[in-house]
């Protein structure tokens, strides 16, 4: 988020703990889970943030049968279709048609449609898996500041406003353009997506870690913390029996939360052309070489707005189920 | 008709959920110098009913209907802006929570000031020094040290002394306490009360104390309004209440009376379950689930809503039972259980 | 107070330290670790025409074949102590806080980043205070007016930008309103505040209506459900019990309390764009910090690197440390101790 | 040799890596003046190239140029663009010049400083250049042959100077403990070049060379007074010996360029010196500096690398905007080299499917189409350079690439089925990227799976593709790469590319030309002295490493220029292989 620059917004959510005191008191009981999941029922703009999510995440399995119906190849060129002069989409509207429902890329005339859609796993691979990074180190770690407090939590808390002190940013493209071709037995593009959702994930992690601080200190003071103590429950026991499960409902809604933060995250390195290898498309990198066709409109919007529907999507999925968690928000 | 009558006020909510009844169906009356205090468990209606009378439900969603006459004038039908003039002059309220209820940004006095100076034409100074003056009053030593305190800088009984300096600052003629005591240690809950009833008789004011615990309205009020569900379910002289109970819910709030003889949490006439969702109210009468008596009275006491009916001067309740019966339970099942203690 | 003050200033000169430590880490010893030697570092910094002695001489200049403790005590040495630069006929001093100089243009650092901050603060102050405006009313507005149209569409507005990247909406604000009706400038125009106030609003229009767009969006939506959770807060209830106009509730109880949180945020937000704010001065080409820092990165240039780096995170931490004295003053039960 | 182009727009990467050459001068500037006929203000395509287009001779006014990106360095002695030596020739003399003008002429030099071309002694070991009198520096002082001594001195300190070329260093006889005028200011390095009297300068030469009207027409021979140098840090004060001296100069923001009182144009027949001033604007966005100059609002565009990809749509269909461009091929070859240390490229046949495989047309298009982009080119040495033939060794129709030619050679190679490589280009440079994702594509139809992997140009030859560990540790087998010229002979052009002892572990510009039998070639070719036979060697030289199939050419580049609205005296000149600048004036 936002920590590093403008990547999307401000550092504001990264101050959640407001947001989420209302789903904090809904998860004591299952009840209130289900409680939750017919608000969220009943909320039909979330749903459809969801649907979308469910219909961007089809589209992503099945890419392979809808460019085929659909389009071309996402890597094919089209050099037919494109002005060898100026190197622009000789059709108008940017080679827009039947044939090619988006129009053609300037240059090289790949059909701007398949790359979109073939562009999609990467975007949500890298949103899901860079989120489940973040998570699994912010609640690693904002569960023993909270759970342990005293020096443990002064170290941990230092160590998040170190990270939200970085310019993200330039490490992110820093460290992305270090990347080595072979390394933990993956090479090539399958070692740059891991290393980016690596990257983005780190770089993610103290926003979450602060809620699951904030949420695991509260819950230390519960009854049933101190019951369990008393009964002499190892620490771990009570971390993971009593504490992590009634963590998971904020974690759930703030992971969805981030997924939209980590997309944008992603297309902005693609952006800045420290992202996936070429030819594999993706939405940032899309933009960013139609950056030199800024007067072909489509070439700009349409990778643009697949970025845009995607986040747009995961954001009102996210904040419906926030609301659905937090019986303030109603 | 008193100072203040309330007559067959309804409160609803409509939410997503359905239509929440609040309040449904409540008359009662204060006069002056006189105290009425409203009994009942969180949920039962009794903090709407007093919001509503001070006009505080507006802007929310409530749709209100009955009447309130506040010395001749009616209240629900009222212009906001002219409700709004008659808070803090002539009603006032005394919250729950000093902590919570007092702005934390500004000084005790800043609040006392802008409470004064919204219905006092007076500078700054005259305000501050009245606030001073409000805080002596209310018994804070050194008031005018105090008097540029912040709210967290106070006890938990200072703070409740200034919520209630803050509401008697432009003299009020009505004033409702909510859960005046609810947030403070036992020792505080007495000096305030007292200081309450001291203040009241000073001010000669209506007093309306709200309260989940019968033992705070006990030696304070004049008359006793047990609410339940939203309605009312028995209303008569403190006296009445007291000693001549007649309904089985009050019977429970006796039985649950702390006294310092016994462990807060054991209870003597438990109530079993919880109080009812406002939604789903249960059919016929609201306290059936909860009441040992219900199969008493057959069918009606699921299918029936029983009338809240005179018992014997002024003495109000709503029970299926016959007067016979109820009687006959207090003298030989309830009273011996709770005279023992 | 002082003793918080002087030890929050020690905390913030660690976290400085670690975080330059960092990033030396990454432009010194990761390309050593992906077998990167001396030489080949410094090829990077010679012409075409480099002959192998060339690059060893660069190399042994650039202090290369020190151990990089040493490397990392040199460069700390010259923020503290100044350095000296050899420029082959001669040597200068370059005075405290010396960030060494560019292994490009042979520049010191130090001017470099003080010639691009006005850029970029200009860039920051001006987003900042529509933003702030923009979000924080039209937040309040839409939590008065729960559930209505106003709120509804704003709302819904303010989701869309947060959910927009900004290289995206700056592209398209350039080929709209610049290339397309002429209204603004084209991307990279920049004036001095000093040489003239109205062109450098005029240039700088486009990247602030962006940049504030995004951030009123969040800033909206903050405020928004912070105003919501203020006014149903008791002490909102109590200042209607007393009489208390309206307006007056929401604007003397209500905002107060609301806005304490969001002055956090701003400042934590504000620093953070003065250290660079990367997409929007890339999509505009802006002369600010956040080119600086990608050219930098681009072409390796690690003292720049190095010096953008830490006057980005000094930024953060002072605005942070600001906030934090700022939040006492506002918020009379926080104590700094 | 090797000049840089500019690293800097984005998109371009053309850029004439061509020698600088001469300025227009007083006498050139009236001979194209006159002899332009062909030119005049008629805007039509390609007008500054044949001849001089809008004519004058009229003084004054300001030359408004802007730059995408930045110098390496001001400093005569510290720069390799060929822009930079273009330009710098405002505030530079150096000892001869490229001669001004529009034609092939422009590719031989003329005298500048010195009163004629140099003298080669007998056995060629030594260069005499004779100064004309009446030269002086911006602040009046003469300037002597111990200026130019000491320049070319202060040059050989690689440390000091990283960027320049280092010619001088290689050719003359420095003494051994010479480590620069600055570390060893007492050594005397009269055995390499000295000072013989004020306007008497002598090189002496390790081994004969020919060329050395060439080298000593680059800014190494720009004099510099030594109780003004700085070193390092002259760059910012650079002391004129031409026409225009630094008014102001901010580093990487702008600088200007005013009238220099104390140049003297009797001495300098080549430069008009028309402008009273000369603005340049740096970091100017490249985008944004075509539309400026199509709008007229900025004159010249520095880098003279062409425009870029989002201007060409809207110049080219329009005839109005077309007629004020021209669109030259220069001396320069994007080309891929294929690494032979890369299994299977190791076998001779599989680099030759490679060169079957590719689709011309589409590495033609990656690189910017035939108007921004350039020719297809089908062998190494560009057209423009002296003695040029073309020829095709893997001819193929439509130039689309001969698939079962390319399966046959695989089949020769042991690779019925094809094999996997990786391919290197620089990640900064869209239209390498495009060319990588045209031969990934087009190499899949005989099956060689191309992985294509992007690096920084700032470290792609310092720690990447002209890595020899680390091309063979990751088995780089292609790398997109650019050559231009130094000067437009076969030598200029091929040595540093094909001969296969300038290899080291890194930094190296020959990736792939590794063939004894090429080295052989050059080292005839480099002892031919008939110019006819030598150019026909240095066609040999092509022919061999094409047989060797270790280059794949794409185009001979050629950059479309555009035309500054208000400029006159504009002619394309082929040793700059852009506009001359010197020449320029504004109405």
């Amino acid at each position: 988020m936002t920590a590093p620059l403008d990547v999307s917004g401000s550092a504001a959510e990264a101050h959640p703990e407001s947001v989420l005191a209302g789903a904090g008191k809904a998860i004591q009981g299952r009840s209130l889970t289900r409680i939750a999941w017919m608000r969220l029922r009943r909320d039909k703009v979330a749903l459809a943030g969801g649907g979308v999510v469910v219909l961007l995440i089809l589209v992503a399995i099945f890419s392979t049968p809808i460019i085929a119906a659909f389009g071309h190849p996402p890597l094919e060129f089209h050099q037919d279709q494109i002005d060898p002069a100026t190197l622009l989409p000789k059709g108008s509207f940017g080679g827009m048609s039947a044939e090619y429902l988006l129009g053609v890329e300037p240059v090289n005339g790949r059909d701007i449609f398949s790359r979109i859609v073939a562009g999609a796993w990467i975007s949500l691979l890298i949103g899901f898996l860079a989120t489940v990074v973040s998570v699994i180190i912010g609640t690693v770690l904002g569960v023993i500041a909270g759970y342990f407090g005293g020096w443990v939590d002064q170290v941990i808390g230092r160590l998040m406003d170190v990270f939200l002190a970085f310019p993200l940013l330039v490490f992110a493209i820093a460290l992305a353009g270090v990347i080595p071709d072979q390394g933990f037995g993956l090479e090539g593009n399958g070692l740059r997506i891991a290393m980016l959702i690596f990257i983005i994930g780190f770089f993610s992690w103290p926003s979450i870690g602060r809620i699951v601080r904030g949420q695991t200190l509260s819950l230390r003071e519960r009854e049933f913390v101190d019951a369990a103590k008393s009964l002499g429950a190892r620490h771990g026991y009570i971390i993971f029996r009593e504490v992590l499960p009634n963590l998971m409902a904020p974690i759930l809604v703030y992971a969805t939360l981030l997924i939209p933060t980590n997309i944008l995250f992603e297309a902005s390195l693609s952006f800045l052309g420290v992202g996936i290898n070429p030819p594999t498309p993706t939405w940032g990198g899309m933009l960013s070489e139609a950056v030199r066709f800024y007067t072909l409109p489509h070439f700009v919007i349409f990778p643009g707005l697949a970025i845009f529907i995607t986040v747009l999507a995961f954001n009102l999925f996210g904040d419906g189920l926030r609301d659905a968690f937090d019986p303030r928000a109603h | 008709m008193s100072f203040l009558d309330v007559k067959d006020l309804k409160i609803h909510f409509p939410t997503d959920d359905g239509l929440v009844k609040s309040v449904d169906g409540l008359s009662f009356g204060v006069e002056r110098g006189k105290t009425l205090g409203i009994v009942g468990e969180s949920g039962s209606g009794k903090s709407v009913t007093s919001q509503s009378i001070l006009g505080l439900h507006k802007g929310g969603r409530a749709r209100l209907s009955g009447e309130i006459w506040l010395d001749g004038e009616e209240l629900i039908e009222a212009s906001t802006e002219h409700v709004r003039s008659l808070r803090g002059k002539k009603m006032a309220m005394i919250f729950q929570d000093p902590l919570s209820s007092m702005h934390p940004y500004y000084t005790v006095g800043q609040q006392i000031i802008e409470a004064y100076r919204i219905h006092n034409d007076v500078s700054k100074q005259v305000a501050r020094k009245h606030a001073i003056d409000m805080l002596g009053r209310v018994g804070i030593p050194e008031p005018a040290k105090r008097v540029d305190s912040y709210p967290h800088e106070f006890s938990g009984g200072m703070r409740q002394r200034a919520m209630i300096a803050m509401a008697l600052s432009c003299d009020p003629e009505l004033l409702i306490a909510d859960e005046p005591t609810t947030a403070l240690d036992v020792t505080v809950q007495a000096q305030i009360l007292d200081l309450m009833r001291d203040l009241q008789r000073e001010f000669n004011s209506a007093l309306i104390i709200i309260t989940h615990d019968l033992g705070v309205v006990a030696e304070l009020s004049d008359d006793i309004l047990v609410m339940y569900g939203g309605k009312c379910v028995e209303y008569g002289t403190a006296e009445d209440v007291f000693y001549r109970p007649e309904h089985p819910y009050t019977w429970g709030l006796l039985g649950s009376m702390p006294r310092l003889d016994r462990e807060p949490t054991e209870r003597l006439l438990p109530i079993k379950g919880s109080p009812p969702s406002l939604i789903n109210v249960p059919p016929g009468c609201a306290f059936h689930p909860r009441c040992p008596y219900a199969e008493r009275t057959g069918d009606r006491a699921t299918t029936e809503v029983p009338a809240l009916a005179e018992t014997e001067g002024g003495h109000l309740v709503r029970c299926h039972m016959s007067r016979e019966e109820r009687r006959g339970l207090w003298e030989n099942e309830i009273k011996p259980v709770l005279e023992t203690q | 107070m002082l003793t918080y003050i002087i030890r929050r200033l020690i905390g913030a000169f660690a976290m400085l330290v670690v975080i330059s430590m960092v990033t030396f880490g990454i432009f010194y010893v990761v390309p050593q670790w992906a077998g990167a030697t001396p030489e080949a570092m410094a090829s990077r910094y010679v012409g075409r025409a480099a002959t192998p002695e060339t690059v060893h001489l660069v190399a042994e200049r650039l202090g290369f074949y020190d151990p990089v403790v040493v490397q990392y005590g040199n460069f700390v040495k010259g923020i503290f102590a100044g350095a000296q630069y050899d420029y082959g006929a001669g040597v200068e001093h370059c005075p405290a806080p010396c960030f060494g100089y560019s292994f490009i243009t042979g520049q010191p650092v130090w001017p470099d980043l003080l010639d691009r901050l006005p850029v970029t603060f200009s860039l920051a102050i001006g987003a900042a205070i529509i933003w702030v405006i923009a979000g924080v009313s039209v937040g309040v507005l839409s939590a008065l007016r729960r559930g209505s149209f106003f709120d509804r569409l704003t709302m819904g507005t303010a989701l869309a930008g947060v959910s927009l990247p900004i290289f995206f909406t700056g592209m398209i604000s350039l080929v709209v309103f610049s290339y397309g009706l002429g209204w603004t400038p084209p991307g990279g125009a920049w004036t001095d505040f000093s040489a003239n106030p109205a062109e450098w609003a005029y240039n700088l229009l486009l990247p602030w209506i962006t940049l504030a767009f995004l951030f009123a969006a969040t800033y909206a939506r903050l405020t928004r459900a912070g105003m919501l959770e203020t006014m149903g807060e008791d002490y909102i209830r109590t200042a209607r019990a007393k009489g208390l106009r309206e307006r007056q509730v929401v604007v003397k109880h209500g905002l107060r309390a609301t806005l304490t949180p969001i002055l956090t945020l701003f400042g934590i937000d504000f620093g953070l764009l003065i250290g660079g704010a990367i997409l929007t001065e890339t999509t505009y080409t802006l002369p600010g910090l956040g080119q600086y820092a990608i050219l930098a990165i681009r072409t390796q240039d690690m003292p720049q690197v190095m010096g953008v780096v830490l006057v980005a995170a000094m930024f953060v931490v002072v605005a942070s440390l600001i906030v934090d004295l700022l939040y006492a003053v506002v918020d009379p039960r926080v104590r700094l101790s | 040799m090797r000049r840089k182009h500019a690293l800097a727009g984005a998109a371009t990467a053309a850029l004439a890596l061509v020698l600088s050459a001469c300025g227009g001068g007083g006498g050139s500037a009236q001979q194209p003046a006159a002899s332009a006929s062909g030119g005049g203000a008629q805007a039509a395509f390609n007008a500054a190239i044949t001849g001089v287009y809008n004519p004058s001779t009229k003084k004054g006014g300001t030359l408004k140029a802007a730059h995408s990106s930045d110098w390496d360095s001001l400093d005569p002695g510290d720069t390799y663009y060929g822009y930079s030596f273009n330009f710098g020739r405002f505030y530079w003399r150096t000892l001869t010049m490229y001669k001004p003008g529009p034609g092939p002429e422009g590719n031989t030099v003329v005298p500048d400083l010195a009163e004629s071309l140099g003298e080669p002694s007998e056995d060629g070991k030594t260069w005499t250049y004779k100064l004309k009198s009446g030269l002086k520096f911006e602040d009046g002082t003469p300037i002597t042959a111990k200026d130019v001594a000491y320049a070319v001195a202060r040059s050989f300190d690689k440390e000091t100077f990283p960027h320049g070329p280092s010619y001088l260093n290689e050719l003359l006889d420095w003494p051994e403990d010479f480590k620069g005028v600055y570390k060893t200011p007492d050594v005397d390095y009269s055995s390499a070049v000295e000072a013989t009297d004020d306007s008497t300068l002598v090189f002496h030469l390790k081994k004969p060379f020919a060329s050395m009207d060439y080298v000593v027409q680059m800014p190494m021979t720009a004099p510099v007074p030594k109780d003004k140098d700085t070193g390092a840090k002259y760059r910012e004060k650079v002391v004129s010996s031409g026409p225009y001296k630094f008014e102001t100069n901010e580093i990487g923001k702008r600088f200007t360029l005013v009238r220099n009182d104390q140049w003297d144009p009797a001495t300098d027949p080549n430069r008009p010196a028309l402008p009273d001033r000369i603005e340049v604007q740096l970091n100017v966005n490249a985008d944004d500096l075509d539309n400026q100059i199509i709008a007229g609002d900025i004159q010249l565009d520095i880098p003279g690398t062409g425009m870029q990809p989002a201007a060409l749509g809207k110049v080219l269909p329009d005839p109005a905007l077309k007629a004020r461009t021209d669109n030259p091929t220069i001396p320069r070859l994007w080309y891929i080299s294929v690494i032979p240390d890369t299994a299977p490229l190791d076998n001779v046949n599989c680099r030759k499917a490679v060169q079957f495989a590719a689709d011309r047309v589409a590495n033609q298009t990656a690189y910017g189409g035939e108007v921004a982009g350039g020719e297809i080119a089908t062998n190494v040495m560009p057209p423009p350079i002296v003695g040029q033939e073309k020829f095709d060794l893997y001819p193929s129709a439509d130039n689309k690439g001969d698939v079962a030619k390319a399966k046959e050679a695989l089949a020769a190679c042991g690779q019925p089925n094809g094999f996997s490589t990786t391919m290197a280009f620089r990640s900064d440079r869209p239209r390498e990227k495009a060319l990588a994702e045209a031969m990934e594509q087009a190499l899949a139809r005989v099956g060689i799976k191309l992985t294509l992997k992007g690096f920084p140009a700032s470290s792609y030859f310092s720690d990447y593709a002209g890595n020899v560990d680390y091309v063979k540790s990751n088995g780089i087998g292609l790398a997109a790469h650019g050559w231009g010229s130094d000067w437009p002979d076969g030598y200029g052009f091929l040595q540093a590319i094909v001969d296969s002892r300038t290899i080291r572990d890194a930094g190296n510009y020959n990736l792939s030309v590794k063939n004894p039998e090429v080295d052989k070639l050059i080292d005839q070719a480099s002892a031919e002295l008939d110019e006819a036979a030598r150019a026909k060697l240095w066609v040999e030289v092509d022919k061999k490493v094409m047989e060797d199939a270790s280059i794949l050419p794409v185009v001979w580049a050629k950059s479309l220029l555009m035309r500054g609205q208000g400029l006159t005296n504009i002619a394309y000149n082929e040793g700059q292989s852009m506009y001359d600048y010197v020449m320029l004036g504004v109405e």
